[in-house]
C-alpha cells in the first residue's frame, strides 16, 4: 500500500461524511469502528515502516498548484510515524470513552474530521498542505468545545480559535517569504519541505523567519506566556475535547518546531537556544507553581500539560539526540498520560459533575480502581522510571545538560514541582476521609472506561519499561536531521556547537 | 547462577503481582503466605549467591535487555551481583522476608491486608533493582521505585484525615507520603544532575566503565560530580536538612518502617556512597568526602539529641535511625566505606528487630504510640521486651551485638582520620544512644503500668509472628562475630580500611571509652527511668527540652518558610500573574480591539450628511498628502 | 482686455450665485441662484470658444435640469424658508475652504504643458459645432451612444420609482394574496416536509 | 471645410463591442417582450437574461486579446476580457436568486431585469476602454441603474439606502470629474496609454508632481468610494442593509471588481511611473480599511451588515495588492475576487433564503445573529453550509477565499512588503472573530423555539445556487492552478 | 492675460462651493444642487483645458458630464419623490435609521 498515507488521512473524513446517514443510535459503534480500522491502518503503518532509514517513506508526491509550487506531498518518518499512530490511538481511545449524551452525531463526525487533520498536519511535507490541515484542525474543536463544553465554552471555544488562528497567520507570512527566498534562489517556487532543507539562508533572514514560525508554534504549544487559552480550553471543553486537545492537537506546535524550526533555520535555533530554554523553564516552574494552586482538577492537569509542554522544548532545543529523541519521546508520553488524566477528570466529572477538589477526597476508598490507575497515570505524569513519562523527561534534561548545566538544573525542578502539584492533588482528591455524602455512593469504573483506561495503562508501562520500538526510528530520524542541521548552517560557530553536542566519546572516536 | 540473580531479583515482583490480583478482594491470609514464601526464594537465591561470590570471588553480571538507546547513550537493564550488591541482596531479602512474615500477624485486622503485601513486595523489587542495577540509570529506577514504594506505604492508611500538628506531628499518612516523596524528589534532582555529568564526561552510565574513566577527569567535574550525588544520597537517607520527612513517615504500618525507614531504603543513600567510592575516594573529591563524614557526624548528633525527648515510640526509633544513618555517612566519608557497609547491615538487623518490637507494642496497646502512657508491658509481652532489649543492646553498642563492633570501627576511623571532633560528637552521640534507646525500653516495659489508667489490656503478638522475628534478633546478636569475615570478604571489591599504627594501639582504650559512655547513658536511663515515669514540668519546659521535641522546630520552619510562601506564590502567580497579568493583557488586547471598533462604529452615523462629511474630510487629507509629499519630494 | 473683464465678471457671478446656492435658505433662491449660475458658466464656454457646449450648456441645464428641479419643487412647498439643521458652518468652511485653499494651491502651478500635442484639435476653418460634431460621431461614437443608453436608464429609473406601482410594495405585502403556480408546488413541499 | 470622412469596418472592428451590445440589445429586448405581454413571470425573464448573458459570455470568450476598436476607444486586454467573463459569471449566478418563493417587489418589474442588463453593459464599457470619457459615461450608466435597482425593492431602507448610494455616487462622479479635468489639464488627454507617456515625460517638471499627483488623488477618491475604502466606504454597510441580499452580494463583487480594473489601468500607470506617494497613499488607505472596517464589523448584530463590513474589509485586502505594482499583485486581485465571489455569492444567498417579509427577530435588522442561534438544530445542513463560507471568508484553509489570501499575502510578501502581509494576517485573525460568532450562532446556542424556520424564502433555484457556491467553494483547491494559469496568462496580455 | 491657471482656480473654487453646499446642506434637493455645482466646475476646467491645448478632448469630456449630470438628476429626482412620498421630508437628519 504505497498510498497508505492518503488512505490514513482521508478514510475518517469520508467516513465522517458518511456518519451523516448513519442514525443516532448507531453512530458510536460506527466512530468506534472507524477509528478503530484508522488506528489498525496506523498499525500497519508502522509495521511495514523501515525503522532503520532516516529518509522519508511512503511518499506521495501530486502537484496541485505546480505554479505556485504547492503539491499534495506527504510521508512519514521516525519522527512522525508515532504522532500519527498517537493521534489514532488518542481518538479510538477517546471515541470509546466518551460519555457525550447529547447530540452525539455531531460529536462523533466531528471527531472524525478532526482525526483527519491531526493525521495529516502530522504526515504533510508541503507546507501548504500542512498549513491547510492546521488551520482546519481548529474548526473541529471549536465546535467540540463550544457545543459540548462548561457555561464558559463559547468564551474558551472563541479564544481557542483566535488565539491559535493569529499565530498561525503570522506563521503564514513566515511561510510566505520562505517561500519567496526559496524563489528567489532557486527559481522555482515549491513549499516541499524536502526541498526547503536544501536551503541555506543568511543568519538574519533565518531569526526572523524563525520569528515568525515561533509565533505560529509557541501559540499552539503553548509556550508562557502565550498559554492563558489553555486553561480556559481545558476547562470548558468536554472531556473528549480535553483528550484530543492535550494528547494531540499541542503536540503539533513542539512538532513543527522539531519538524521546521530546526532543520529550517539551524542558525537561529543556535542563537535561539538560551531565550528559548529561559521560556521552557519558566514555563516548567512557573505554570508548575500555578497547577498547585488550582481548586479545580481539570485546570490542575491543564497548567500541568503547559508545564510538560515545556519539557519537550527544551528537549527539542537541546540539538543533539538526546534531547530531541527525547522530546518526541515526551510528545508521545505527554500525549497518552495527559489524555489518560483528562478521561479520568472527564470520568469524575461524569458523576458528580464537578472537578472541584474542594468537593472530593477520600475517593481512594469509594473507588479504589478509580484511584489505581489515576495513580498510575500521575506517577508517569511525575516521570516515575519504568513509566512512559521518565523516558523522554530523563533523555531532554540529559540532553540538555550538554547544552546548559545550569538551566539543566532549573529545568529538572519540574521533577519536584510536579510531583508537589500532582501529589497534593492527588491527595486531595483520593486521600482523607470521604466527607462529601454524594461522595459515599459513587460507583467505581464501568467496563467501558475500564476498557479505555487499561490500553493506556498497559502502554504507560510498556513504553516505560521497553521503549526502543518507538526510541530507535526517532532515534535514526533525529540523528539524520541533526546532520542536515549541521551540514547547512551558515555560521561556523552554529557547526561546532551542533559537533559538540555529541558526547565526548563520539568525538573522541 | 545467572538465573539466581533473576530469581532474586523477580520473586519479590512476582509476590507483588500476585498480591496485586486480590487487591480488590477482602483479606485473604495465603496471599501474605505467598508473598512471605516468594520473599524467602529471592532470600535463598541472594544468599546462594553470595556463597557463591565468596566462595568463588566471581562477579556475575547479567544483561536482560536495552532500555533507552539513544545516539551514544546506551542504558541495559543490566544487574551485577557482586560482593557489596550481593551483601545488600542478602540484607535486603532477609529483612524483608522477617518483615513479611511479621506482617501476616501484624496487617491481622486490616481490611487492605492483600494490597499491603502488593506494595510492600513491589518495595523489595525496587529495593533489589536498586541494589543489583549495574548502572547509574538501573539504580535510579530503583532508587525512585523505593520513593514511590515508600509513598504507598507512607500513606498505606490513607484514609486519616489531615490534623493539626499538635495532635500529629505527622499531620495525617497521606501528608507525610507526600512530604516524604516531594523531599526525596529534591534529591534526586541532584542524582540526576549527578548522573548527567557522569554520562557527559564519560559517555556511559555503567559502573565498569565509568569508575575507570574517573582518574581522566578534571577535579571540577568530580566534584561536582560527587556533590549531585551525595545530594540524592541525603534525600533518600534523610541527611540534615532533608531529614524531617523520615520521622514523620513512621504514619506508615510498622512493618514498613523497619523494612523501609530502618533497614533498607533509608540505607540507599549510604549504598550509593559505597557503591560510587571509586568516585568519592578519589583525593580530589576528599572534601566532598569530608563533608559528607561531618554532615554524618552532625546528623548523627543532632538526631540522637532530638531522640532524648520524644515520646513517640517509633519516633524515637526513627531518629535513631537518622542517627545510625549520620555513623554510615561518617564512615563512608570517611573512606571506611566497608565499615559503612558493615554497620549498615547490623543496623538493618537490629533496628528492624526493634521496629518490629516497637509493632509489637502498638498492636498490644491499640495503635498507641506513647511511651509516657506504657510501663510494665515486660509482664505481658516476655518475648517483645528480649527482643526489644536485644536490640537496644546492640544499638546503644554494647559488646559482644552486633551494633557494638560495627559503631567501634566507625568511631576508631575517625579518631584514626585525625578527626578528634567528628571522634568525639560520635562518641558522645553513643552516650546518648544508649541513654535514649533505654530510656524507650524502661518506659515502655518497665515501671508502672499507666496504659491501664486509658483501659488497654496488652497481649502478647502471635507467636508465629515472634519465631519470624527470631533471625533478626539472631542476627543482631551474633552478626558482630563476621566482621573479619566480611572484612575479608567485601574488601575483594571495596578498599581495604587499615587503622593507622597509633590508632591500634589505642584501639582497646578508644572502645572502652565508647563502651563507658554507652554504659553511663543506660546506666543514667535506669536511673531516671526503671522505677517509673517521673514527670517533671520544670524541664518539660524548658527551653532545650521544647526545642528538642520540636524537632529543633525545623518542621515548623519548612512548613513557614518553605510550604506556605510556595502556596502562596503559586497562587500570586495564578491569580496576580496568570490571570490578572497574562491573560489579562491578552483579553485586554481583544478588548481595545473590541471596543475601538464600537467607537469607531459611530462614524457610522446613518446620517448622510456626516458620511459626506468624511468624504469631505478624507479629500482633504488625501490633498493634503498629496501636496506634503509633492513638496518633499 | 475683453475677455478679462469677462472672465472676472463671470467668475465673480458664478461664485455668487453658487455661493447663494449652498448657503441660501429658500429653495426658490438656490434654484435661481443655480439657474443664474449655470448660464454663467455657458459664459465661460463661450469665451474659451467652446460655443456648442456653451450651447448645450444652457439648453440641458437651463432648461431641461431646471425643468425637472422645479417640477420636483412642485411636491414641496417652495414659498417657506427649508428648516435644515446645516452642518456646523465650521465645518463646513473649514473643510471647504482647505479643499479650495488646496485646490489654488495645486492650481498655481505651471500645469500648461508646453510640449503637449493635441490629440483632437478642432478642423481648420470649421465652426466649433462643426469640429465637435465631427469628433462626437467618430471617436466619440461610442460613448455617445452610452450616453443615451444612460438616458435611457435615467428614464426608466425616473418612471419606475415615481411611477404609482410604488406605492404598493410587494416586498412588505405577506403573502396569500397572489401565488404562482410554482410558488405554490414549493410551498406545498414545505408543508409536506412538515 | 470638412472633408468626406470614410472610415472602414475593419478600421472599427466591430467584434470588441459585441459582448456590450449583446447585453444592451438584451435589456432592450426584454423591454420590448414587455411591451409586447405584460405578464409574464419573472422566471421567464430570469431564464432569458441568463441565456442573454450567456451569449455574452461566449461573445467575450471569443475575443482577441489585446485588441483595440472603435478609434481605439475599445481596449480588449487581457483583463478587460478576465473581469467581463468575471462579471458575466457573477451576474449569470446572482440573477437566479430572483426565483424566491417569496414575491418581492423589484422581480415584478421587467424593467428590473433590463436595468440589470443595462448595468451590466456598463459596467463591460467600463472595463473594456482606457479612455476616460467611456469609463466614466459606463460607470455612470452602471451605478444609475444599481441605485435604481436597490430602490426598487421598495421598502423604506431601500429608499434610504438608495440617496445615500446616490448622493455620495454624485459627489464621488464629481470627483471623478474633477480629478480627469487635472490629468488633462496636466496632459492634454484623456487616454491612459497618452496620459502615462505625458506624465513620465512632465514628471520632473518643476510644481508639477502636485498637481500630477492630485489629480491621481481626485480620482482615487471616487474609486475609492467604489471599491469602499475608508473614509469613503461609509455608505456600503446601509446600502448593504438596505438592499435585498441578492444585490449587496452583486455588489461587493461587481461594481468593484469593475472600479479595480480602471484603477488598476490608473494607478498602475502612476506606480509604474514611480510616483511613489501614490503608491504610499493607496497603502495607507488599503490598511486604514481593512483594520477599521474589521473593527467595525466585531460589534454588528445583524449578519448582512457584518457582511458590508467585511467586504469592505476584504476590499481593502484587495486594494494593497493594487498597491504592489506586480503582475503577481495584479493576478491576486482577480484571483481574489474570483473566488472571494463564490463564497461571497453563498454567504448572501444563505441570507436571501432566511430574509423574511416581516422582521421577526428584531426591529431593525432582517438577518440578526439570533435568527441563526441553534441552526445546526433546526437545519442541520443550512448551518453547516453557512459555517462553510464563513469560514471561507476568514481565510480557514483549503476554502476558496484562503488561497486568495494565500496569494496576496504571497504577493505583498515577495515585493518586500512584509509588514503589509502581518497586518493582513492580523487582520484576518480580527476578521475572524466576527465569522466566527455567527458560527457560535449556529452551533453553539440554542434554537429559538417558538420562531418559525429561517428557511422562508427557499426554493429550488436557490438551492441549486447554494450547491454551485458549496462546490466551488470546497474545491477551490483543486482550480485555483488552472485560475492561476489563466488570469497570470490574460494579465501578462494586458495594457497596464 | 487670462491663462489656464486662472480657469482651473475659478473651477477649484466653484468645485470647493460645491463640496461646502454637499457638507452644510440636510434638504436632499438643495444637496443635488451642490452636486451639480461640482460637476459644472469640473466642466469648466476641461474647457479650458481643451481650449489651451487647442483640443476638443475636453469639451468632449464637458458634454458627457453634462449628459451625466442630466440623467443623475432624474434618478435623484425619482429617488427624491420616493424619499418624499414615504416620508414626508427630505430633511437627511430624517433618513438615518440604518446606522451602526
Amino acid at each position: 500500500m504505497d498510498n497508505i498515507l492518503s488512505v490514513l488521512i482521508f478514510f475518517p473524513a469520508i467516513a465522517g461524511l458518511l456518519g451523516f446517514v448513519i442514525d443516532k443510535n448507531s453512530i458510536r459503534a460506527y466512530g468506534i469502528s472507524v477509528a478503530a480500522v484508522e488506528f489498525a491502518l496506523s498499525l500497519f503503518l508502522w509495521a511495514t515502516f523501515d525503522g532503520t532509514s532516516a529518509a522519508m517513506q511512503f511518499v506521495e508526491l501530486i502537484p496541485i498548484v505546480p505554479d505556485f509550487g504547492i503539491s499534495y506531498y506527504v510521508a512519514v518518518d521516525g519522527i512522525s510515524l508515532f504522532l500519527v499512530i498517537m493521534a489514532t490511538l488518542m481518538t479510538l481511545i477517546g471515541i470509546i470513552s466518551m460519555s457525550v449524551k447529547n447530540e452525539i452525531k455531531n460529536m462523533v463526525i466531528t471527531l472524525l474530521f478532526l482525526e483527519m487533520t491531526m493525521v495529516g498536519v502530522f504526515v504533510s511535507l508541503d507546507v501548504i498542505v500542512f498549513y491547510l490541515f492546521w488551520e482546519l484542525s481548529l474548526v473541529p474543536m471549536l465546535y467540540i468545545i463550544g457545543a459540548w463544553g462548561g457555561p464558559l465554552r463559547v468564551y474558551a471555544a472563541i479564544k481557542f480559535f483566535l488565539y491559535t488562528f493569529t499565530g498561525s497567520l503570522i506563521m503564514l507570512v513566515g511561510i510566505l517569504f520562505l517561500a519567496f527566498t526559496y524563489y528567489d534562489i532557486v527559481g522555482v517556487w515549491s513549499f516541499a519541505l524536502t526541498d526547503w532543507y536544501q536551503l541555506k539562508m543568511g543568519v538574519n533572514v533565518q531569526l526572523w523567519l524563525f520569528a515568525a514560525f515561533f509565533i505560529g508554534f509557541a501559540i499552539k504549544v503553548p509556550m508562557f506566556p502565550f498559554h492563558t487559552w489553555l486553561p480556559y480550553a481545558h476547562g470548558q471543553a468536554p472531556t473528549i475535547g480535553s483528550v484530543i486537545l492535550a494528547a494531540v492537537l499541542l503536540k503539533m506546535g513542539t512538532y513543527g518546531f522539531v519538524r521546521f524550526s530546526l532543520p529550517l533555520f539551524p542558525d537561529a535555533s543556535v542563537i535561539m537556544i538560551v531565550p528559548i530554554a529561559v521560556i521552557a523553564i519558566i514555563m516548567i516552574i512557573y505554570t508548575a507553581m500555578v497547577a498547585y494552586a488550582q481548586e479545580d482538577i481539570k485546570q490542575v492537569i491543564a497548567y500541568s500539560s503547559v508545564s510538560h509542554m515545556g519539557i519537550i522544548m527544551l528537549g527539542a532545543f537541546a540539538m543533539n539526540t538526546q534531547g530531541i529523541s527525547g522530546s518526541i519521546f515526551q510528545m508521545l508520553a505527554h500525549g497518552i498520560v495527559s489524555g489518560a488524566m483528562f478521561m479520568l477528570v472527564g470520568m469524575i466529572y461524569d458523576r458528580r459533575h464537578t472537578k472541584l477538589m474542594s468537593e472530593f477526597g477520600g475517593l481512594a476508598l469509594v473507588m479504589p480502581r478509580y484511584a489505581m490507575i489515576f495513580g498510575i497515570m500521575l506517577m508517569a505524569s511525575v516521570g516515575l522510571p519504568l513509566t512512559i513519562g521518565f523516558v523522554g523527561e530523563f533523555l531532554v534534561l540529559i540532553g540538555f545538560y550538554k547544552v546548559s548545566p545550569i538551566l539543566t538544573i532549573l529545568a529538572g525542578a519540574s521533577i519536584i514541582v510536579g510531583a508537589v502539584y500532582m501529589l497534593s492533588l492527588f491527595k486531595k482528591t483520593f486521600f482523607g476521609e470521604v466527607t462529601n455524602e454524594e461522595n459515599k455512593k459513587l460507583l467505581d469504573i464501568d467496563a467501558r472506561e475500564t476498557f479505555s483506561l487499561v490500553p493506556l495503562v498497559l502502554i504507560v508501562v510498556w513504553l516505560g519499561v521497553y521503549p526502543t520500538p518507538i526510541l530507535k526510528p526517532i532515534d535514526v530520524s533525529v540523528s539524520s536531521m541533526l546532520e542536515l542541521m549541521e551540514a547547512k548552517a551558515v555560521k561556523p560557530k552554529t557547526k561546532e556547537l551542533i559537533a559538540s553536542m555529541r558526547s565526548e566519546d563520539k568525538e573522541e572516536n | 547462577m545467572e538465573n539466581l540473580v533473576y530469581i532474586a531479583l523477580f520473586a519479590p515482583f512476582v509476590s507483588s503481582l500476585f498480591a496485586l490480583m486480590f487487591v480488590m478482594v477482602p483479606k485473604q491470609t495465603f496471599v501474605g503466605i505467598v508473598a512471605s514464601l516468594l520473599l524467602f526464594i529471592s532470600f535463598l537465591a541472594s544468599a546462594t549467591l553470595a556463597y557463591h561470590i565468596a566462595m568463588t570471588n566471581e562477579v556475575i553480571h547479567v544483561t536482560m535487555m536495552d532500555w533507552i538507546v539513544v545516539g551514544d547513550l546506551s542504558i541495559p537493564f543490566g544487574f551485577v551481583a557482586d560482593h557489596v550488591s550481593v551483601t545488600m541482596m542478602v540484607v535486603v531479602s532477609l529483612v524483608s522476608t522477617v518483615v513479611h512474615i511479621y506482617s501476616i500477624g501484624y496487617m491481622d485486622h486490616d481490611r487492605s491486608f492483600n494490597r499491603f503485601f502488593s506494595y510492600l513486595s513491589a518495595f523489595v523489587f525496587s529495593m533489589m533493582v536498586l541494589v543489583m542495577s549495574d548502572n547509574f540509570a538501573g539504580l535510579f529506577i530503583g532508587w525512585e521505585g523505593v520513593g514511590v514504594c515508600s509513598w504507598l506505604l507512607i500513606g498505606f492508611w490513607y484514609h486519616k484525615k489531615d490534623v493539626t500538628r499538635d495532635i500529629n506531628p505527622s499531620i495525617s499518612p497521606s501528608w507525610a507520603a507526600n512530604e516524604a516523596f516531594i523531599m526525596n524528589r529534591i534529591a534526586d534532582l541532584g542524582m540526576l544532575v549527578g548522573i548527567f555529568i557522569i554520562f557527559w564526561n564519560t559517555g556511559s552510565l555503567q559502573y565498569d566503565e565509568v569508575f575507570p574513566k574517573l582518574a581522566e577527569l578534571s577535579p571540577v567535574v568530580l566534584i561536582t560530580a560527587a556533590i549531585a550525588l551525595f545530594i540524592g544520597a541525603m534525600g533518600k537517607s534523610a541527611q540534615f536538612p532533608l531529614h524531617t520527612w523520615l520521622t514523620d513517615a513512621m504514619e506508615g504500618p510498622t512493618p514498613v518502617s523497619a523494612l523501609i525507614h530502618a533497614a533498607t531504603m533509608v540505607t540507599a543513600g549510604v549504598f550509593l556512597v559505597i557503591r560510587a567510592n571509586p568516585l568519592f575516594g578519589m583525593e580530589e573529591v576528599a572534601g566532598v568526602s569530608y563533608f559528607i563524614a561531618s554532615l554524618g557526624t552532625f546528623v548523627a548528633f543532632f538526631a540522637a539529641s532530638m531522640a532524648l525527648v520524644n515520646r513517640d515510640l517509633k519516633r524515637i526509633i526513627a531518629f535513631s535511625t537518622l542517627s545510625q544513618l549520620g555513623y554510615m555517612f561518617a564512615a563512608a566519608g570517611l573512606g571506611a566505606y566497608w565499615i559503612a557497609l558493615f554497620h549498615l547491615a547490623a543496623h538493618a538487623f537490629f533496628k528492624a528487630l526493634l521496629f518490629l518490637g516497637a509493632g509489637n507494642v502498638m498492636h498490644a496497646m491499640h495503635d498507641e504510640l506513647d511511651i509516657f502512657k506504657m510501663g510494665a508491658l515486660r509482664k505481658k509481652m516476655r518475648w517483645t521486651w528480649l527482643y526489644m532489649g536485644l536490640a537496644s543492646f546492640a544499638l546503644a553498642g554494647i559488646p559482644p551485638l552486633a551494633g557494638f563492633f560495627s559503631k567501634d570501627a566507625i568511631i576508631e576511623s575517625a579518631f584514626n582520620e585525625g578527626s578528634l571532633i567528628l571522634w568525639a560528637m560520635l562518641v558522645i552521640t553513643a552516650g546518648m544512644t544508649a541513654f535514649y534507646s533505654f530510656r524507650q525500653v524502661f518506659l515502655t516495659f518497665h515501671g508502672d503500668a499507666r496504659y491501664k489508667e486509658f483501659g488497654i489490656h496488652p497481649h502478647e503478638m502471635y507467636t508465629y509472628v515472634l519465631i519470624g522475628m527470631s533471625p533478626l534478633a539472631i542476627l543482631a546478636a551474633i552478626a558482630g562475630f563476621g566482621k573479619d569475615w566480611f572484612e575479608g570478604f567485601i574488601t575483594n571489591l571495596l578498599p581495604e580500611y587499615e587503622m593507622s599504627e597509633h590508632t591500634h594501639h589505642l584501639a582497646s582504650i578508644l572502645g572502652a571509652i565508647v563502651l563507658a559512655f554507652a554504659v553511663g547513658g543506660i546506666l543514667l536511663a535506669a536511673f531516671k527511668y526503671i522505677k517509673g515515669l517521673k514527670r517533671s514540668e520544670k524541664t518539660e519546659n524548658s527551653f532545650i527540652y521544647r526545642l528538642l521535641s520540636n524537632q529543633y522546630y525545623i518542621p515548623q520552619l519548612y512548613a513557614e518558610m518553605i510550604s506556605k510562601p510556595y502556596a502562596e506564590l503559586s497562587s500570586i502567580f495564578w491569580k496576580s500573574i496568570d490571570m490578572k497579568i497574562v491573560d489579562a493583557t491578552v483579553d485586554a488586547i481583544a478588548n481595545v480591539v473590541y471596543k475601538s471598533g464600537d467607537g469607531s462604529r459611530k462614524m457610522q452615523s446613518g446620517n448622510l450628511s456626516n458620511y459626506l462629511a468624511w468624504m469631505v474630510f478624507g479629500a482633504v487629507a488625501l490633498l493634503i498628502a498629496a501636496l506634503i509629499s509633492s513638496a518633499i519630494g | 482686455m475683453f475677455e478679462q473683464i469677462a472672465f472676472y465678471f463671470f467668475s465673480v457671478a458664478t461664485i455668487v450665485l453658487f455661493l447663494i446656492t449652498a448657503f441660501s435658505k429658500n429653495v426658490l433662491y438656490a434654484m435661481s441662484a443655480l439657474a443664474a449660475g449655470m448660464v454663467m458658466i455657458s459664459g465661460f464656454f463661450f469665451l474659451l470658444d467652446a460655443d456648442f457646449l456653451g450651447a448645450v450648456q444652457l439648453v440641458v441645464y437651463v432648461g431641461a435640469v431646471m425643468a425637472l428641479y422645479a417640477f420636483g419643487m412642485m411636491f414641496f412647498d417652495a414659498t417657506k424658508d427649508v428648516k435644515e439643521k446645516n452642518a456646523s458652518t465650521t465645518l463646513v468652511v473649514l473643510l471647504g475652504g482647505s479643499v479650495a485653499l488646496l485646490l489654488t494651491l495645486i492650481f498655481i502651478a505651471p500645469i500648461l504643458g508646453a510640449n503637449i500635442e493635441a490629440s483632437y484639435p478642432p478642423l481648420e476653418g470649421a465652426t466649433n459645432p462643426q469640429s465637435v460634431g465631427l469628433i462626437l460621431f467618430t471617436k466619440y461614437l461610442i460613448p455617445f451612444e452610452v450616453a443615451a443608453l444612460m438616458l435611457l436608464v435615467a428614464m426608466i429609473a425616473g418612471i419606475i420609482l415615481a411611477g404609482k406601482k410604488m406605492d404598493i410594495s410587494l416586498t412588505d405585502i405577506e403573502e396569500d394574496i397572489a401565488i404562482s403556480e410554482e410558488e405554490e408546488m414549493i410551498l406545498d413541499e414545505k408543508d409536506g416536509e412538515k | 471645410m470638412l472633408g468626406q470622412i470614410s472610415i472602414t469596418m475593419q478600421e472599427l472592428n466591430l467584434p470588441t463591442l459585441i459582448p456590450m451590445l449583446i447585453a444592451v440589445c438584451g435589456g432592450l429586448l426584454i423591454l420590448i417582450i414587455d411591451l409586447i405581454k405584460n405578464d409574464l413571470h419573472k422566471s421567464f425573464y430570469v431564464m432569458m437574461m441568463i441565456l442573454i448573458l450567456f451569449v455574452d459570455f461566449g461573445s467575450v470568450l471569443s475575443l482577441v486579446v489585446n485588441d483595440r476598436g472603435f478609434f481605439d476607444l475599445i481596449l480588449v486586454d487581457g483583463i478587460a476580457i478576465v473581469t467581463q467573463l468575471l462579471i458575466l459569471v457573477t451576474s449569470m449566478l446572482f440573477i437566479p436568486l430572483a426565483l424566491t418563493s417569496k414575491r418581492f417587489h423589484e422581480f415584478s418589474y421587467p424593467e428590473f431585469f433590463a436595468l440589470f442588463l443595462f448595468m451590466i453593459a456598463g459596467f463591460q464599457f467600463m472595463v473594456t476602454s482606457d479612455n476616460l470619457i467611456l469609463i466614466f459615461v459606463g460607470l455612470e450608466t452602471a451605478s444609475l441603474s444599481l441605485y435604481t435597482l436597490i430602490a426598487m425593492h421598495n421598502r423604506s431602507n431601500s429608499y434610504e439606502a438608495a440617496v445615500k448610494y446616490f448622493t455620495m455616487g454624485a459627489v464621488a462622479a464629481g470627483f471623478f470629474a474633477m480629478g480627469s479635468a487635472l490629468i488633462y489639464a496636466t496632459t492634454g488627454s484623456i487616454e491612459l496609454y497618452a496620459i502615462k507617456d505625458v506624465i513620465g515625460d512632465r514628471l520632473n517638471e518643476p510644481g508639477l508632481s502636485a498637481v500630477i499627483i492630485a489629480g491621481g488623488v481626485l480620482l482615487l477618491i471616487s474609486f475609492a468610494f467604489k471599491i469602499s475604502l475608508f473614509p469613503f466606504h461609509t455608505w456600503v454597510p446601509d446600502v448593504y442593509e438596505g438592499a435585498p441580499a441578492p444585490l449587496a452580494g452583486y455588489m461587493s463583487i461587481v461594481p468593484k471588481i469593475a472600479t479595480f480594473v480602471v484603477a488598476l489601468r490608473i494607478f498602475g500607470t502612476y506606480i509604474d511611473l514611480g510616483i511613489e506617494p501614490i503608491r504610499v497613499i493607496i497603502l495607507v488607505l488599503a490598511v486604514l480599511t481593512m483594520t477599521l472596517a474589521n473593527i467595525m464589523a466585531l460589534v454588528q448584530e445583524d449578519v448582512k451588515r457584518m457582511l458590508a463590513y467585511s467586504s469592505i474589509a476584504h476590499a481593502g485586502f484587495v486594494m494593497s495588492a493594487l498597491a504592489l505594482g506586480t503582475t503577481k499583485g495584479d493576478v491576486s486581485i482577480f484571483v481574489y475576487y474570483t473566488l472571494f465571489m463564490f463564497t461571497n455569492l453563498g454567504a448572501f444567498t444563505m441570507l436571501w433564503i432566511s430574509r423574511h417579509k416581516k422582521r421577526r427577530y428584531s426591529l431593525r435588522f432582517d438577518h440578526p445573529y439570533e435568527k441563526f442561534a441553534g441552526l445546526i438544530k433546526v437545519i442541520p445542513m443550512g448551518a453547516v453550509v453557512m459555517a462553510l463560507f464563513m469560514l471561507s471568508l476568514a481565510g480557514v484553509p483549503p476554502f476558496s477565499v484562503f488561497w486568495g489570501k494565500l496569494y496576496i499575502m504571497s504577493a505583498a510578501v515577495d515585493k518586500g512588503y512584509i509588514w503589509l502581509a502581518v497586518i493582513m494576517g492580523l487582520n484576518s485573525a480580527i476578521a475572524a472573530y466576527y465569522y466566527l460568532k455567527l458560527i457560535v450562532y449556529m452551533f453553539l446556542k440554542e434554537p429559538n423555539k417558538d420562531m418559525n424556520t429561517v428557511y422562508y424564502n427557499i426554493s429550488k433555484p436557490l438551492m441549486v445556487i447554494i450547491g454551485i457556491a458549496v462546490i466551488v467553494t470546497v474545491t477551490s483547491v483543486f482550480f485555483f492552478q488552472q485560475l492561476l494559469s489563466y488570469i497570470t496568462y490574460m494579465i501578462d496580455y494586458s495594457v497596464l | 492675460m487670462i491663462g489656464l491657471n486662472h480657469y482651473l482656480i475659478i473651477s477649484g473654487l466653484l468645485f470647493a462651493i460645491g463640496l461646502m453646499g454637499v457638507v452644510r446642506r440636510k434638504n436632499l434637493l438643495m444637496l443635488f444642487f451642490s452636486t451639480e455645482i461640482m460637476l459644472n466646475a469640473a466642466n469648466i476646467a476641461l474647457a479650458a483645458a481643451g481650449h489651451f491645448y487647442n483640443d476638443l478632448s475636453g469639451q468632449m469630456f464637458a458634454f458627457f458630464v453634462i449628459a451625466i449630470a442630466a440623467s443623475e438628476v432624474a434618478v435623484g429626482l425619482g429617488l427624491l419623490i420616493l424619499i418624499y412620498k414615504k416620508n414626508g421630508t427630505l430633511d437627511l437628519d430624517d433618513l438615518a435609521t440604518m446606522k451602526g
